[in-house]
């Protein structure tokens, strides 16, 4: 069995399971095995000193929601890929705006913004003053400058 | 159209064609970078964020109730869904529960709001298929909705009609007459349209059999709304995790086993039957009272504060919309994440277009329902 | 839940023809085409679009301002002869940004910034700030 | 008596050369002015009939009923800079818009118009073989949609151009082979039956009624001719963005769009002179070239009802429609044909 | 003729050409976000474009004489929308509708947003509205026919 370190329920009334990281993968497995086929959702948020990563887990024939949270300092986390196909975008996503990178995920690259672009923009300490372009060269490929004259 | 691509060689023949952002069947700005065997595509590879307007920041500098507009621009087509799916975070978050009244005028304006969306995307597949009349059909039964949603609240497409803990006017007597009156003659104007779908012999042979989605793949890639139910899983958010009134009314959730394009279709068009059911219910049982409740009112809409965390799932007329808020004591939330359906509906499209002909690949992505404010946000 | 059937198999070709002919009927319809500029579509009542502002009612709270999502309106001074309003700002709005979410018509206090049904705001220049003066005036006298 | 005889007559002052040069001049006028006109009332029939359809109205500010809007439209167009895109294959890129517009006139000039009071007899070429002319100046249209697709060098365009050729293979030797029962049955009656008018002077009672089954597959070829819904494989606008014509603009893409509607009216016209009776009709001494164009007329309206009304087949279903369907129908009319000549004797 | 001051036939002639252009403005097939759905109601029956003589859609650029710059351009879609735009052949025309495209309407704040699309491609006339309705979009159309005849600035 794997060791939580914190049961407790949201003001929505669902169940929230805290895991340490290096368990993670060992839960999402567990809850796999008890029926838990959807995974819903995965939410990066940035506590400032740590960043936070909450999974949402659904089971379609139980009907269950179960929301799985777990915390980095080191800004890495195991990636769910291997469990649900669903995680993919989403974890390529969250590395994108968030600045999660998920250890074992295929294909991290960034989801929305261009490979260069400086900054997770979801970041509490992400600079909007800081303007970045955006201009795409002959290859059709895009790329992020901070020169406002080479791009929009 | 606007992409150059040098023509690399695969080693085996194939070409690579980038087929959008700007492209008639890519609804929006969908990038597909597509693998050419002849007809025949080998791979899909979607790209996007050509849409990607960063709702999730800007819903974190702005007050609570001020976020709305930034989630009727998500699902344009579907504002009021979209909004409902909001509220049940915000209200449950900020701790202000809408009456009673305000509950049901909810259910209806999100069913008319699902029924418009609907509308667009029965249009825009005849147009993806080559059918160009039935958008315009379509089209008309939308304006209709549209000039109830201008009566109730002064806004066409993105309503910003409800607020926390209330609608933003009250229900009058002309608008429940306009909508009893769209009730009545809608069905019989979407039987013409479904009729000149699904009479059409070649329209079916566009569509039977083609986009086969197996329902353990959906869930594994956590695909929701018509595309589940289409491939046999009656799983609807109104029925699972009834909010607002849903569990009041009486209505069906449609299902197809045959997990194609057509069975897809069926189940959209079917869901409209149902949303009329449940207007029909819901405008009889529409009870009195106030229209907002009186601790959100309008003079301290922007000093509501919130506190922990809630997720709240709803039915969009794409999926499961699920909106997850932090808040940390201020006014303003400290992180906004959404759920969007089309999103994950649209990670399904390189499983689904596989070995298959262009024209399919438009019909399958027609099916998916791809609305790009939400998938991007 | 109810299952959906598919539709019933017919002989092939007579389903086309029978959609070719019900399409083709339909041009014995009316157009339902209201044709704009000589025909004004009736606007409901609640149909809201351009700002107005009325100078003598608005007290400068900027409760309008710090409601605004889009960060559109601005507090202006203007030299004014208004007893109520001692701090002599006045609201200006930002066309370019507006998006007729109305938070500011709801949470005026005085209901001195309302919106309208003028929607024929389009221009050749990007300049759609209205000052105080200009939002309360006809959208004609405001081109002019 | 034909236009060019007529009109040589009417030059015979200038000597037996110059006469026949004038007349060609004119005819040749005469010819593009027809086609010019033709083409912008059908063009302008099609937007007002899409309209009424969609419970629209259609074009109706410039002029009464919008009457000039084709002008406008054909003023703006050559106005319009025509850009040649980078990479092209000049020449062929050039001359694709040409071919078709080509194409397009000299099938025109081929048909049989019948005859109209006062002007006589509207047939401007009269030949023996004219229906082997016929065909052959109607397969010069897709040599310039391969060469527009080919020569843009756009994966778009080429795959609509690679569709056009297929679908024009499979849809070609049906085509054919129900004509060639139409020339066995009027070989019975007439010594020229390779020639339209006696083709057309034969038909007492109208070919279509024996040869049900020609007609149905001649007109769905004519209508795939025309790439027409749900014909469009090659320019389908919702997969291909425009096909072949992709990367035309300005007048170029004019003749393209020109081509399109004009091969629909020039499909009806064969239709309604191989199967219906052409110019033929209840008092038609002096009135055929009306039938001509009321016949025509509702065949084109057809065509334009099955476009609003139906989605586009696929490639590979045009296909096998095509040899799998088609051709068998074909081959079975010409066995009806032959039993029709051969042992009933009409 | 004389030259320099235009002669009588080439006013003519220009007059002619600015009608047609006017009266025939094929808008280019272009979507980005929610005002796309307000430009198709434009199209639709209930105010139907197609009496200005716009009704073709072209999904080609190189057809087509108006780029409705209809919903948010964000900077990935910029040199995009620039592309779109080189590949239009002269003369050709722009409308930006809505906010976001005018000055990035409500998500001027945010990091990945053109302020106006006006920084991209030169634009004729701005429509205001989130989105604008389908008669302002109209209106903004006829504005930039009078536009093209020289009759009004506004």
């Amino acid at each position: 069995m794997v060791e939580i370190l914190e049961e407790s329920k949201g003001k929505d009334g669902r169940r929230i399971l805290k895991v340490a990281k290096e368990n993670l993968i060992a839960l999402m497995a567990n809850l796999k095995d008890q029926g838990f086929d959807h995974l819903s959702l995965i939410t990066g948020v940035d506590r400032k000193d740590r960043l936070e990563v909450v999974y949402h887990v659904h089971s379609m024939k139980k009907n269950e929601y179960i929301v799985v949270k777990t915390e980095t300092l080191d800004e890495r986390v195991p990636s769910l890929t291997s469990l649900y196909s669903s995680a993919n975008w989403d974890e390529r996503e969250q590395y994108d705006l968030m600045g999660i990178i998920f250890e074992g995920h295929p294909n991290l690259k960034r989801m929305f913004l261009p490979e260069n672009w400086a900054g997770h923009p979801l970041r509490k300490n992400y600079d909007l003053q800081k303007v970045q372009y955006i201009n795409m060269d002959e290859n059709g490929e895009d790329y992020a400058t901070f020169d406002s004259g080479d791009g929009w | 159209m606007t992409e150059i691509t040098k023509s690399k060689d695969f080693g085996n023949g194939w070409v690579e064609l980038n087929i959008g952002p700007q492209h008639p069947s890519t609804h929006g700005v969908l990038r597909l970078k597509v693998k050419l065997d002849g007809e025949i595509i080998r791979e899909v590879e979607p790209v996007i964020g050509y849409l990607h307007r960063n709702a999730e920041k800007i819903c974190e500098l702005d007050y609570y109730c001020d976020s709305l507009i930034y989630f009727d621009r998500m699902d344009y087509v579907g504002a009021m869904n979209m909004e409902v799916g909001y509220l049940e975070a915000a209200e449950k978050l900020l701790g202000i529960p809408p009456p009673e009244r305000v509950q049901w005028i909810r259910v209806i304006m999100a069913e008319l709001s699902r029924i418009a969306a609907h509308l667009v995307w029965a249009g825009a597949f005849g147009l993806d298929l080559g059918m160009l009349t039935p958008f315009f059909y379509c089209f008309i039964e939308r304006e209709k909705i549209l000039r109830i949603f201008t009566e109730t609240c002064g806004t066409r497409q993105e309503t910003n009609y409800m607020s926390i803990g209330g609608v933003y006017q009250d229900f009058n007597d002309k608008i429940v007459y306009d909508i009893e009156e769209f009730i009545e003659q809608f069905p019989k104007k979407l039987g013409v349209i479904f009729d000149a779908y699904v009479k059409n012999d070649i329209f079916i042979s566009r569509n039977k059999g083609i986009g086969i989605l197996e329902p353990e793949v959906a869930i594994d890639y956590g695909v929701t709304g018509p595309m589940l139910r289409a491939s046999g899983i009656d799983y609807d958010v109104r029925k699972a995790e009834p909010y607002l009134v849903y569990d009041k009314v009486n209505f069906d959730i449609p299902v197809s086993y045959k997990k194609d394009n057509l069975a897809r279709f069926l189940v959209r068009f079917e869901e409209m039957r149902q949303s009329i059911k449940i207007i029909q219910q819901a405008i009889k049982k529409i009870p009195d009272g106030p229209y907002f409740n009186p601790k959100a009112k309008k003079s301290l809409m922007i000093r509501l504060r919130g506190e922990g965390e809630t997720y709240a799932r709803t039915e969009s007329p794409k999926g499961e919309f699920g909106v997850y808020l932090v808040g940390d004591g201020g006014v303003k939330p400290y992180r906004v994440r959404v759920r969007s359906p089309s999103f994950k509906n649209l990670s399904i499209l390189p499983v689904l277009a596989k070995d298959v002909m262009i024209a399919d690949l438009v019909a399958i992505s027609g099916t998916i329902d791809l609305v790009f404010g939400e998938v991007d946000r | 839940m109810i299952e959906v059937k598919e539709p019933k198999k017919e002989i092939p070709l007579i389903g086309t023809i029978k959609v070719i002919f019900s399409i083709g009927k339909h041009i014995f319809q009316k157009p339902v085409t209201v044709q704009y500029p000589e025909e004004r579509p009736a606007l409901p009542d609640r149909f809201r679009f351009r700002i107005f502002l009325s100078l003598d009612d608005c007290v400068g709270c900027t409760l309008c301002e710090q409601v605004c999502p889009n960060k559109s309106i601005a507090m202006q001074k203007v030299e004014r002869d208004n007893p109520r309003n001692k701090r002599k700002i006045y609201p200006d709005v930002n066309f370019g940004t507006c998006t007729v979410c109305r938070n500011c018509e709801e949470i005026c206090p005085t209901d001195a910034i309302y919106l309208t049904h003028v929607f024929e705001t389009s221009r050749t220049r990007n300049s759609f700030t209205y000052s105080p003066e200009e939002l309360s005036m006809p959208e004609e006298e405001v081109i002019k | 008596m034909s236009i060019l005889l007529r009109l040589q007559s009417l030059f015979s002052i200038f000597g037996h050369y110059l006469s026949f040069i004038l007349a060609y001049l004119f005819e040749t006028i005469f010819m593009i002015v027809f086609v010019m006109v033709s083409l912008i009332a059908v063009i302008y029939l099609f937007r007002k009939y899409m309209a009424r359809v969609q419970l629209r109205i259609g074009p109706n500010r410039v002029g009464k009923f919008g009457l000039l809007q084709l002008i406008a439209d054909s003023l703006k167009l050559v106005g319009k800079e025509s850009v040649l895109p980078r990479g092209r294959d000049d020449m062929p890129f050039r001359m694709a818009p040409i071919i078709i517009f080509l194409g397009l006139i000299m099938s025109f000039a081929i048909i049989p118009y019948g005859s109209l009071y006062w002007a006589g007899s509207l047939t401007i070429t009269d030949s023996d073989v004219s229906v082997l002319l016929l065909f052959a100046a109607l397969a010069i249209m897709p040599i310039g949609e391969l060469l527009a697709g080919i020569s843009s060098k756009n994966k778009y365009a080429v795959v609509g151009a690679l569709r056009g050729v297929a679908k024009d293979i499979s849809f070609e030797i049906p085509m054919m082979i129900s004509v060639l029962a139409l020339v066995m049955m009027a070989s019975a009656r007439t010594s020229t039956p390779l020639n339209l008018i006696s083709l057309v002077s034969v038909q007492f009672i109208p070919y279509g009624i024996p040869q049900i089954i020609g007609l149905g597959v001649f007109f769905i070829a004519m209508v795939a001719r025309a790439s027409y819904s749900p014909f469009d494989m090659g320019e389908s606008d919702s997969e291909l963005v425009a096909g072949h014509s992709t990367e035309y603009s300005g007048m170029r893409f004019g003749m393209f769009y020109m081509g399109m509607f004009g091969s629909i009216f020039l499909g009806s016209m064969i239709v309604s002179i191989l199967y219906l009776g052409a110019y033929n009709g209840p008092f038609s001494g002096d009135l055929g070239f009306i039938y001509l164009l009321i016949k025509s007329g509702i065949l084109v309206i057809l065509a334009f009802t099955i476009w609003l009304s139906v989605p586009r087949i696929r490639i590979d279903k045009f296909v096998n429609l095509g040899w799998k369907y088609l051709l068998p129908a074909s081959v079975i009319n010409l066995v009806i044909a032959g039993i029709l000549t051969l042992g009933l004797g009409i | 003729m004389k030259t320099g001051d235009g002669g009588v036939l080439t006013t003519t002639l220009e007059k002619a050409m600015e009608w047609g252009r006017s009266n025939s403005l094929w808008p280019l097939t272009f979507g980005l976000a929610c005002c796309a759905i307000e430009m198709m109601a434009i199209q639709a029956s209930d105010l139907d474009i197609s009496r200005f003589g716009s009704e073709i859609f072209r999904n080609s650029p190189r057809q087509s004489d108006l780029m409705i710059v209809a919903g948010t351009v964000t900077k990935k879609m910029a040199p995009r929308v620039r592309r779109l735009y080189d590949e239009m052949p002269y003369p050709k025309y722009v409308i930006a509708m809505g906010v976001c495209v005018i000055q990035g309407g409500p998500y001027n704040q945010g990091y990945s947003v053109v302020l106006g699309v006006d920084k991209v491609v030169p634009v004729d006339v701005y429509v205001p509205g989130c989105p604008p309705t389908p008669e302002a979009l109209t209106y903004g159309i006829m504005l930039l026919q009078k536009k093209i005849r020289n009759e009004t600035e506004r």
